[in-house]
């Protein structure tokens, strides 16, 4: 299986991933879509690295790994925060700051 | 297993370990209720050692660990930039209502963690450094932004630098993984090399990626169009944050992007030059078109921010000494100027109940002359007006240039120039003159601040913020600069230059 | 020399800020005072001979090229005295009334002035440029923050926002020329921006013919010339009137330096190519400020649209591109100088008494107050060019030039003269002449405004005596500045 | 002491007289100030009798001194001295100027008594006669400019000395701008003379020119039809008369001395003094010639029903002066000369009359209004007569003698210059008819109600000081002379002043009569001799054949005038019912006025006003606000994106994104 | 064998793509991406990088996930309603997805890299096992690894602050109730504020 599939398959799943956020109010789901840009951008690495050889890639993949989930605690916590505010739990609500 | 521990020159790296521990240390004193009071003086302390420690590597210019980061004066003028404005923010955070909120212990840690995101991003010349340090940059602030927990803007502006700010790093890093395929190495000058061999200069896959880290780095120095987050954070954000990140950010973000692609992407300068020019020219019509009217002064300078960084960009299009010169010139200027500005805003938005309103400073010059100079001084520099560091910081941008053929950018410069005068010299009419007549208001309907007086995220009103020290004073320091390096440049050329060099 | 004479102003301005209130304006007239002084001791010290004097050339910042280097030769020397003397009037009169927070005003009222000195004293390009700038931002605080909102709503920070975006429209351009100038003059070499060291060898044509403009737009804008005056109406409103009468008196002879000094040496071939344009340009304005002078009823504007028009002499003079164009103008800045501003200082004084600016609603002004007729009267004698006073030897060696360089034009601008005659004396017979309206009461100027009032015109007097007092003295550097062009092939390149 | 001296004395007296009189306005009492105006005058008519005395003194070629003060300016290729010439023809203006000068400042000494503006009138009435030395005595075209300029504004000030009357401030400023227009044709002049000749000074000029232009080069024209500008507008020749009329809202003296006696004559001395010039270009000087004529017909028939005392004085002026333009235009310098000297007494003499007389009316100056005063007045009416006969060219006055001389000329060159004789002729009885229409009316018949009552109470007449022209009341705080009027039969000053004019004007023709002397001739010969024309000399014979023509003209002219004025007074109605259009034409001064309102100041007005309400508007300011506003509507686009939504936020990105890659896909193939 | 695999793992990964952008109730979005990291971890191991997979399993899949569940339990997984506030972006959104998707291939399957083309070089068997990592990790990448490390630290910081309990946000979590809306909470703002409203 060629490594071009890998890729085009990674960045089709960037795409979904950039188009969901794009789409999805639920600030959960928008998390969500994130992940899968960065998982895109995992498989790309991985797939690279196995293309050209070196583990180099899979260091930063795990790396990755580790952003992502700092990503998705604090943005959690951002959401339990909002959700304790009594906030409404739609990024389309929140829309104080504009203009 | 045959494990060889690196060998690492703990001078070089000294800055980045006692930023390290400090943090830890500031992290420990939250523990306690008594200690937690000592958080920001420790953090001072711990930014005076690195900035100590930065001095002293001043001029020598080595790999650390590996190739994974490199000191030189473009890192350590940058990082000191970073501490400086640091160290203000620490200032203004004083009796910040946000601190109080997340506890001052955190909210320092959390400082202290961005600012050794931001001098790893600094010196960083290796793909993955390069992410983690921009993440260890951006995640506290995405927290911090949102600190003053009690305030909806203060969320919302968290919220969104993170939804944004995220989507920002998957571009980046998609954009470094494809950098990645097409040179086989994640080292800056492995990149170079790499795409060389493999032949790939013009390539399509390498350019794309090129595309998608420019994005990224757009995004964070708040290029448009990928700066609207802008406006709205710095809006939301507990003031000090905002000033903290209006510079910090920039500042470095801008030192990794001139590395990465005056460095790494050298060899594909023919054709992203044109595009990142003509990126800096929107850049300045939006950015200084959108402030006009503007109400808000953080969002003014939001905007103007943005204008701004086109200006820099423009250093950086033309992929030269000179331009990187320019580029660090710029920077230390426009940290004094948004200091002194910031300083200011912080203390009418304690004094007054108008918040951040263009109204809080309405007759300043009257009854306020100390909070009134550096305001002036801070906008007639940003305007570029002469005898303040920013005229010669625009004429040292728009002499490279000229240099470089890009006359055409620099008339765009001045062009910004000239509208960006609209509204900085109507902040100053504001504090000096009489009130403009309601035709000359593009504002709308007089200030209504939404955070005003009743409502229950009001912040408490402190009558005298204006005459504390620790306002006053980095507002009076930060003007005083100012003027003082718009009439004796020389030091500060001869600092930039010394950056530039370093790098070529 | 220079360096004394440049910082003496702001020094007291500075000092000035912490005095109490009372002894401010007389304190900042010293400063005035003390830096016409040096001023005059520079003209003493003057030898007409030898190019530029009282030479000041340090590093500024080596970095960028820029030398802070300053000089007086013949093209500036009376220019220099001028301001200062100037300076000296509009600050004694605005020290005689009560000003609010006036250590401000005074402190500001000296930077301008050192920033002044500075645009004229300056040989080098950037130093020219910053020094340019400089200008707009203390008369930007003394117009917003003293200025007079007028009943139609247009408040003075409104209207002086327009002006200083207007006039740095043009000089931020300026800014990108002149670095072009020295980088594209260096090519490579070692970055210089001295002025003198850049007329060595003057820039390719083509660069030449683009920065041209980026300067010639910024000076006219100064000027202001025609259709570039935008903001000349509502700024002149604004003004206070102590500051309108230097403003008016020097400000504007900074564009027409700056031709001169900068315009003609740097880029003769686009200069020679220009001429017409920039002489259409000039016609434009002496007939279309003439034409608003004449049918304008707000004293203020009379002034201000005439020194338009004078303005207009004295771009067609320089582009006239002769050494007796150029004299003339040299002088004629002088000249202008010398009367606008008391022509201001008296508008302020007829103001106080008519309570108006409104002609309609002035008239008869010269009963029981001969002192202030006579005065006005040399004044406007002075304005008309009227033979005999210094002015009509300015404008007779401009018109010269004009005419023995572009026949044509110089019929043309004689139509200028005619008019100018009939706007001046209208202004002179509307307020002071004719019927009083009802309610007015005319008196004597007292002896505050007098000091202020009768130097200048002795000044206007003297010169109008002695005119070859200034010409003997610039005569030689018009000369050296006209033959960077005259070599040129002016016709083939006009017709081209 | 040598010519020149005392030409730089002459200069310096008058000016001096009016800075004294002027700084002096507090410390001096009011007659002090007349008396040191007069006695300024006085010592420089006596330092003119010095220069010409000196002058006498060497030979004949060599009566030419010019000498310099300073360096007026000097510059760029163009140098100026401050430099005058001295010759018999500038000597000869002097004397003449500085004379007639004298004795109106007498006059004025008395008439002007009790006006508030005393030392104003005197201080300006001396700088005026600065002014005026200043111009003849000019080494230099720039120096004439300044002089010719001086003039014009010593006229304007004085014209709306009364600066109350809104009729004096408006013809104060007419005169100004259509002087100033004159001088514009001066300077422009004196450009292509110098781009010619490379000089402006006199002597340099006339010595060059002869070699330089060939006869009628179009250059040569084209400078003097230049001056002629000049000297139209000074001399008030069509079609630049027409603030002559208007100027007699000055005071009477003013009338006397500026309007009559000398400024207006500059113009002549003008061509007089270019002659050289005028040589190289007959075309110019006939064209020059053509307009005199013109100007004396026209001004003659206008003169015929002016009703106002002053202004049919001054039509007459206009008249004169255009046989003197013709004289020096055709080559009758001397003549011209002559002509203005004895002008310049009878006119004089007639307005000094004439105020004498207004003042009696209480300023009221409608000759219908007059009659009787013959008795009134016995000795202003002497005086009045003794002008009108002079002027009238009655024979053995003074005016007999110099007009048949200039007409004399113009017959012996023969050719198309005998048409000057027969129109001249006309003209000269047009004017014997207009002068005695004036005494007519004036001296004869029932005393009216301010004679009758001068004659019997010996008092003058008391009357509201109003403004003839508009008759709305004159404010007399502000030197208009007040309710107290000042007749020559009360005052010595003004009865020696005319007393002495009046013998001029009778026997001041005898200096020079054909066949007995030719003292002005020979006096003035060295200057004109280089002419070529100098050659042409009409014999005595046909001198006196002239003369013999004139002297029945004259008297014919009178002897109608009684026809109609005094034997039938109802024929002047019929002959007005009958050539009603022509009255009307005339009233109306031949519509110059209308015609130069319509073609010149309403058409730039209007330019004015559209710039000012359009062009400034919607132009100028749009410009500015236009580009304002654009930019402010950019700002609010942008601020319209910014919609707070993070998702819009987060589009636009990746919308950005897109184009960048497509950017670097489309370089990268 | 390993063209089926792919098949499968590219399908599941991406349908669990979709899934979790077309869910409307979020829990099910997040089940949805359960399945794509599972996939990716095949895909992981077939581009022989075991401990990458393991780790997207344990970390991902396992703890991330968890933290998702409970958020949404805790903060309630309503279902989000159809209707767009932002004109244009419905349509937009998925054009630029696909322009998006576009021009990423058109640079992969354009470049002139020729090695994309095939499968990668022979790798030797310790190839991304888990002790080649961590010796990579600990010798060329430690700043990287330590940076990480003090990442972590801060996010823990920042949830705990952002969600912990604290005394300052209770008085108004209480105070101010209703959800909020701008135009709403303006109404008890001054028009002009005067003085100190304290």
């Amino acid at each position: 299986m060629s490594i071009e599939w890998y890729i085009v398959l990674s960045s089709l799943l960037f795409a979904t991933g950039a188009m969901g956020i794009l789409i999805r109010r639920s600030p959960v789901v928008i998390l969500l879509c994130l992940e899968l840009m960065l998982n895109a951008g995992n498989l790309a690495l991985i797939a690279f690295s196995r293309m050209v050889g070196n583990q180099e890639g899979q260091v930063f993949a795990l790396v990755v790994m580790v952003v992502a989930a700092c990503e998705v605690v604090v943005g959690l916590g951002l959401i339990v925060a909002i959700f304790r505010r009594r906030l409404p739990l739609d990024v389309d609500e929140l829309r104080e700051l504009r203009g | 297993m045959n494990f060889v521990a690196p060998e690492i020159d703990y001078a070089g790296l000294s800055p980045v370990i006692a930023l390290t521990v400090s943090l830890c240390v500031v992290l420990l004193s939250a523990v306690f209720r008594p200690t937690e009071r000592w958080a920001p003086g420790l953090t001072l302390i711990a930014l005076a050692t690195t900035a100590g420690l930065l001095i002293w590597r001043w001029g020598d210019s080595q790999d650390l660990v590996t190739g994974a980061l490199r000191i030189d004066e473009l890192a350590i003028s940058i990082s000191l930039v970073v501490l400086l404005m640091a160290a203000a923010c620490v200032l203004l955070s004083l009796r910040e209502p946000a601190t109080e909120q997340v506890g001052s212990g955190e909210y320092h840690a959390l400082l202290l963690g961005s600012v050794l995101g931001m001098v790893l991003l600094a010196q960083a010349q290796n793909l993955i450094t390069f992410f983690v340090g921009l993440e260890t940059l951006s995640i506290p602030l995405y927290i911090l932004c949102a600190a003053n927990l009690r305030r909806e803007r203060s969320l919302e502006s968290g919220l969104k630098y993170l939804i944004v700010g995220s989507l920002g790093s998957a571009t980046l890093l998609y954009g470094m993984a494809f950098l990645y395929g097409g040179s086989g190495s994640t080292d800056f000058a492995g990149i170079a090399a790499g795409i060389g061999d493999a032949g790939l200069v013009g390539d399509p896959l390498v350019l794309v990626g090129i595309a998608l880290v420019a994005v990224g780095l757009a995004f964070k120095t708040s290029i448009a169009p990928f700066h609207q987050w802008t406006p709205d954070v710095y809006e939301g954000a507990p003031t000090p944050i905002t000033a903290f990140m209006a510079v910090a950010t920039k500042a470095a973000a801008f030192a990794v992007f001139v590395r990465f692609f005056d460095l790494a992407l050298a060899p594909q300068a023919e054709e992203w030059q044109p595009a990142l020019a003509v990126l800096a020219a929107v850049t300045i019509v939006i950015g200084n078109i959108g402030a006009l009217g503007q109400r808000s002064l953080k969002r003014l300078l939001g905007y103007s921010g943005v204008a701004q960084a086109g200006y820099i960009l423009g250093g950086l299009v033309v992929a030269s000494e000179a331009g990187v010169n320019a580029l660090v010139f710029y920077l230390v200027g426009y940290a004094f100027m948004n200091l002194a500005a910031f300083a200011v805003v912080v203390a009418r938005e304690r004094e007054t109940v108008f918040g951040d309103d263009i109204e809080s400073v309405r007759g300043l010059g009257h009854e306020r002359p100390l909070l009134a100079w550096p305001l002036t001084i801070s906008m007639l520099g940003l305007a570029g007006l002469p005898a303040t560091v920013g005229f010669i910081g625009k004429l040292y941008l728009i002499e490279a240039l000229v240099e470089g053929d890009y006359t055409w950018l620099a008339v765009f410069i001045a062009v910004g120039t000239m509208i960006s005068l609209a509204y900085y010299l109507r902040v100053v009419a504001t504090m000096w003159m009489r009130p403009e007549s309601v035709a000359a208001e593009h504002g709308g309907a007089p200030a209504a601040p939404a955070i005003a007086g009743a409502s229950p995220e009001a912040d408490p009103i402190d009558r005298h913020a204006g005459r504390r020290l620790y306002l006053a004073g980095p507002a009076a320091l930060a003007a005083a600069a100012t003027v003082f390096f718009g009439v004796i440049p020389q030091p500060l050329v001869e600092f930039a230059e010394r950056a530039g060099s370093s790098l070529f | 020399m220079s360096n004394s004479l440049l910082w003496t102003p702001l020094a007291f301005g500075v000092v000035g800020l912490f005095l109490p209130r009372r002894a401010a304006g007389w304190w900042a007239t010293a400063g005035a005072a003390a830096t016409l002084g040096l001023a005059i001791a520079i003209l003493a010290g003057f030898d007409s001979g030898g190019g530029l004097q009282h030479n000041v050339d340090v590093e500024w910042i080596p970095g960028l090229g820029v030398d802070y280097s300053l000089g007086v030769d013949g093209l500036n020397v009376f220019l220099l005295l001028l301001t200062a003397l100037l300076w000296l009037g509009g600050t004694a009169f605005a020290a005689f009334r009560e000003q609010e927070r006036p250590q401000l005003f005074f402190l500001m009222m000296l930077l301008a002035e050192t920033a002044t000195l500075g645009a004229f004293l300056a040989q080098d390009l950037l130093l020219f440029v910053l020094f340019f700038d400089l200008m707009l931002v203390p008369f930007y605080f003394l117009f917003g923050a003293w200025g007079t909102d007028r009943p139609d709503g247009v408040t003075a920070s409104a209207a002086t926002l327009k002006m200083i975006v207007y006039t740095l429209v043009g000089s931020l351009l300026m800014l990108v020329g002149a670095i072009a100038t020295g980088i594209i003059a260096a090519d490579g070499g070692d970055l210089t921006f001295s002025i003198a060291e850049l007329a060595r060898q003057p820039l390719d044509e083509g660069s030449q013919r683009w920065i041209f403009w980026f300067f010639a737009v910024a000076f006219l804008v100064k000027m202001p010339a025609f259709l570039l005056h935008g903001w000349l109406a509502d700024a002149y409103r604004a003004a206070p009137l102590p500051v309108l009468a230097v403003f008016s008196g020097v400000l504007a002879k900074v564009g027409a330096y700056g031709f001169l000094r900068v315009v003609l040496p740097l880029f003769p071939d686009a200069t020679v190519e220009f001429q017409e344009v920039m002489l259409v340009i000039a016609l434009a304005s002496i007939l279309y400020g003439s034409a608003m002078a004449f049918t304008q009823t707000n004293v203020r504007l009379v002034a201000g649209y005439s020194s338009v028009a004078q303005l207009g002499f004295i771009t067609a003079g320089i582009f006239a591109l002769r050494a007796d164009g150029a004299d003339g103008a040299v002088l004629q800045m002088v000249n202008h100088g010398l009367v606008v501003a008391p022509l201001f200082i008296i508008i302020a004084v007829l103001v106080e008494r008519s309570g108006s600016e409104d002609l309609r609603e002035m008239g008869g002004l010269a009963m029981r107050a001969p002192v202030l007729a006579a005065l006005f009267l040399i004044v406007t004698l002075a304005t008309l060019a009227m033979p005999g006073s210094a002015n009509f030897v300015g404008e007779f060696f401009i018109l010269n030039g004009l005419f023995q360089a572009k026949i044509v034009y110089a019929f043309v601008a004689s139509i200028g003269v005619v008019m100018a005659a009939f706007y001046a004396l209208r202004l002179y017979q509307r307020t002071m002449h004719n019927r009083t309206p009802e309610g007015l009461v005319s008196r004597e100027i007292g002896w505050r405004d007098g000091v202020v009032l009768v130097p200048l015109v002795a000044c206007i007097v003297a010169l109008a005596l002695y005119p070859n007092l200034i010409l003997e003295r610039t005569d030689r550097s018009v000369e050296a500045t006209i033959a960077a062009v005259e070599g040129r092939p002016s016709e083939e390149l006009a017709r081209r | 002491m040598s010519a020149t001296a005392w030409a730089w004395l002459v200069l310096l007296f008058p000016l001096l007289g009016s800075i004294v009189t002027a700084v002096g306005y507090r410390a001096l009492p009011a007659r002090a100030a007349g008396a040191i105006g007069t006695a300024a005058i006085a010592l420089s008519f006596a330092c003119g009798v010095g220069a010409l005395v000196s002058l006498l003194g060497d030979e004949p070629e060599a009566r030419h001194h010019a000498s310099s003060l300073w360096t007026y300016a000097s510059g760029g290729g163009l140098h100026v001295d401050l430099g005058i010439l001295v010759d018999p023809l500038s000597v000869f203006m002097v004397l003449v100027v500085t004379g007639v000068s004298t004795l109106i400042h007498l006059y004025s000494f008395g008439y002007m008594r009790s006006d508030q503006g005393y030392h104003r009138f005197f201080s300006y009435l001396n700088f005026f006669v600065f002014s005026m030395l200043l111009l003849v005595l000019a080494g230099n075209f720039v120096l004439l400019i300044v002089g010719w300029a001086f003039v014009g504004f010593a006229s304007y000030a004085l014209i709306s000395f009364w600066y109350r009357r809104e009729t004096a401030t408006g013809a104060g400023m007419k005169a100004f701008v259509i002087n100033v227009v004159g001088d514009v044709g001066l300077v422009l002049a004196a450009f292509l003379i110098f781009r010619e000749l490379g000089s402006f000074d006199f002597e340099q000029v006339f010595h060059a020119a002869p070699e330089h232009f060939t006869t009628n080069e179009w250059t040569v024209t084209a400078i003097c039809l230049l001056l002629l500008v000049g000297a139209f507008a000074k001399s008030a020749q069509l079609p630049f008369h027409t603030w002559l009329a208007d100027a007699m809202e000055g005071p009477t003296p003013v009338s006397a001395l500026i309007h009559a006696a000398t400024m207006v004559t500059a113009g002549v001395y003008l061509i007089a003094r270019t002659h050289p010039l005028f040589g190289m270009a007959p075309t110019a000087a006939d064209i020059a010639a053509f307009v005199g004529l013109a100007t004396l017909l026209v001004a003659g028939t206008i003169a015929l029903v002016v009703t106002d005392l002053k202004r049919a004085i001054a039509y007459s002026t206009m008249s004169q002066i255009g046989y003197m333009v013709v004289g020096v235009s055709i080559g009758a310098f001397s003549a011209g000369m002559f002509h203005f000297m004895t002008h310049s007494f009878f006119k004089a003499l007639l307005f000094m009359a004439a105020g004498s007389i207004i003042a009696a009316m209480a300023n009221d100056q409608n000759i219908d209004r007059m009659s009787g005063f013959g008795k009134a007045m016995r000795f202003t009416s002497a005086m009045l007569l003794v002008g009108g006969l002079a002027l009238a060219a009655f024979p053995g006055t003074s005016g007999f003698f110099s007009k048949d001389e200039i007409l004399a000329f113009a017959s012996e060159r023969g050719g198309m210059y005998v048409i000057f004789t027969v129109l001249g002729y006309a003209g000269a009885l047009l004017t014997a008819v207009y002068t005695f229409r004036l005494i007519f009316r004036i001296l004869p018949g029932r005393p009216n109600r301010e004679a009758q009552e001068l004659i019997e109470t010996g008092h003058v007449a008391h009357g509201e000081p109003v403004n003839p022209v508009t008759g709305e009341r004159e404010d007399t705080d502000v030197g208009f002379p007040g309710p107290e009027h000042h007749i020559a039969e009360h005052s010595l000053p003004m009865k020696v002043a005319m007393g002495v004019l009046g013998i001029l004007a009778l026997v001041g023709g005898l200096i020079q009569v054909p066949g007995v002397s030719h003292a002005i001739t020979s006096f003035l010969d060295p200057v004109f001799h280089d002419s070529p024309l100098a050659q042409v000399h009409p014999s005595a014979g046909s001198e006196w054949a002239g003369l013999a023509i004139g002297a029945v003209i004259s008297l014919a002219g009178i002897g109608l005038a009684y026809l109609l004025y005094v034997a039938r007074p109802e024929t002047p109605a019929r002959l007005i019912e009958r050539l009603r259009p022509v009255h009307t034409l005339l009233v109306n001064k031949w519509y110059f006025d209308e015609a130069i309102d319509a073609l010149i100041v309403r058409p730039a007005l209007a330019t004015g006003r559209f710039a000012n309400r359009t062009f400034e508007r919607f132009v100028v300011d749009g410009l500015v606000n236009g580009t304002a506003e654009t930019v402010r509507g950019a700002g609010g686009v942008v601020r319209l994106v910014q919609s707070g939504f993070v998702r819009s936020y987060a589009l636009l990105l990746i919308a950005g994104f897109a184009g960048l890659a497509l950017y670097f896909l489309v370089v990268s193939s | 064998m390993e063209e089926v695999l792919f098949f499968l793992g590219a399908i599941g990964a991406l349908g669990g793509a979709v899934g979790v952008i077309a869910m409307r109730n979020p829990l099910y979005s997040v089940l949805a991406l359960i399945v794509h990291l599972f996939s990716l971890a095949v895909l992981f191991l077939l581009l022989s990088s075991a401990f990458l997979a393991a780790a997207q399993v344990v970390v991902y899949a396992g703890a991330v996930m968890v933290l998702y569940v409970f958020v949404v339990a805790y903060v309630g997984g309503d279902q989000e309603s159809a209707w767009e506030p932002i004109p244009g972006q419905r349509l937009l959104a998925p054009l630029l997805g696909i322009a998006l998707f576009v021009e990423l291939a058109i640079a992969v399957l354009g470049s002139s890299l020729l090695t994309l083309g095939t499968e990668g070089p022979e790798v030797r068997p310790g190839f991304g096992d888990p002790a080649a990592i961590g010796e990579l990790l600990l010798e060329r990448f430690l700043v990287a690894f330590e940076a990480s490390s003090i990442l972590l630290l801060l996010a823990a910081v920042g949830a705990v602050v952002l969600a912990g309990r604290r005394r300052a946000v209770e008085g108004v979590a209480g105070s101010s109730s209703e959800h909020s809306a701008p135009k709403a909470r303006s109404g008890e703002v001054p028009a002009t504020p005067t003085g100190d409203p304290a």
